[in-house]
């Protein structure tokens, strides 16, 4: 029991890839990074704590996230492997 | 049929590719070109970026939903990279029996299109500075 | 701009002659093509006739008339003579700082031009019938 | 005064130039003729002329006039030498 809640409690290591674009791209000074986290984490968390790191003037409600090259939730969980793409507003055409 | 181009659009290379059928009776094209001033800023070129792989599935994914909402044919083109002033920076063709549904497709997919492709550009102005527009 | 011609429309010399300027963001075109059908029946080709004098006048007219409108350069050209399917029948062209007003002007003109300019259309059928048509 | 009303009822003749369009060409066969008419005599009136000698299906209320190569109200009184077009609904674009 106590071994097993241990197990539970213990947070896991994993590595993301992070894609940034446009201003943000500009702000971080890097297109990419890769970043350990400690799971569990979702992608608006992530975004939180690089947004501190970076000072991203966009709060995540003004963004976009991409999992793995396909639109995603705020909330998705990351998983290890992840590549996380932020989106600021499009401006194509 | 939806692309991103990094060399200068062709616009009656994209027609063939549309391919107009002998039952289409019209035709309606939309360039968006790059023009020398924005929200009063004298510009001097632009550049464009993408989450290509993105933009390629959300784009091919409008195209497809504008033939479905409409009886029509329709692809469409991005630049991507350097644009001198005057360049298209994104072309769409769409065919169809009768001018109404052609013009009412064209002018949804281009809104489509800026609303939600992740696509973004980014301004050198006359006065020397370079903004990424986020509308 | 307006003009009639018993040559094919070359969409790509009509927008040289409209030449869309540097403060121009956006070029809308709208190509009327010969249709292999028409109301049911299998078109061959088609003839186009008109009282030119008046047409010219009245289709400078209606593109004098878009451009006070709306806040856009247009041109304007249709086929006369003998045309066969595919050919393009008609050819509009507008340019403007906006797509908004560029859409509007374009499909605005041709709406005029098929109500108010004296050209009318004979319809080659399979059957080998021909029929001027008169909506 | 009896002078002077002979003259006033006396019509004067005067010659017009007929075009003709589409189906209107077809169903006369040509595309124009000239017309000795009487003075006055309006296009309307021209046109009921013609339609009967040729057969043509379209009222007047159909058609569109142009005398002179400009549009023209159906009750414009006619002159020698005018050129008068009949021109049926449009089918161009």
């Amino acid at each position: 029991m106590t071994t097993k809640h241990r197990h539970q409690a213990r947070t896991r290591k994993i590595k993301v890839q992070i894609r940034y674009f446009a201003e943000l791209k500009q702000q971080a000074g890097v297109d990419q990074e890769s970043q350990q986290c400690e799971q569990p984490l979702t992608a608006v968390e992530l975004y939180a704590q690089l947004r501190e790191r970076h000072g991203f003037r966009f709060g995540a409600q003004m963004l976009r996230v991409a999992i793995n090259g396909a639109f995603a939730e705020w909330g998705t969980t990351l998983n290890d492997g992840d590549e996380v793409a932020f989106l600021p507003p499009f401006s194509g055409g | 049929m939806f692309a991103l181009s990094y060399e200068a659009i062709d616009a009656n290379k994209w027609v063939a590719k549309l391919g107009p059928g002998l039952d289409s009776g019209a035709l309606v094209c939309f360039e968006g070109r790059v023009r020398n001033h924005h929200q009063g800023k004298a510009v001097r070129s632009l550049d464009y970026e993408a989450h290509e792989a993105l933009a390629l599935d959300e784009g091919e994914r409008i195209v497809k939903e504008a033939q479905q909402r409409f009886p029509v044919q329709a692809a469409c083109v991005h630049r991507l990279g350097s644009l001198e002033l005057g360049e298209v920076a994104v072309w769409v063709g769409v065919a169809g029996s009768h001018r109404d549904e052609a013009f009412s497709a064209c002018r949804w997919i281009i809104d489509e299109i800026k609303a939600r492709v992740p696509i973004w550009k980014r301004e050198y102005y006359e006065q020397g500075e370079a903004v990424w527009q986020h509308p």
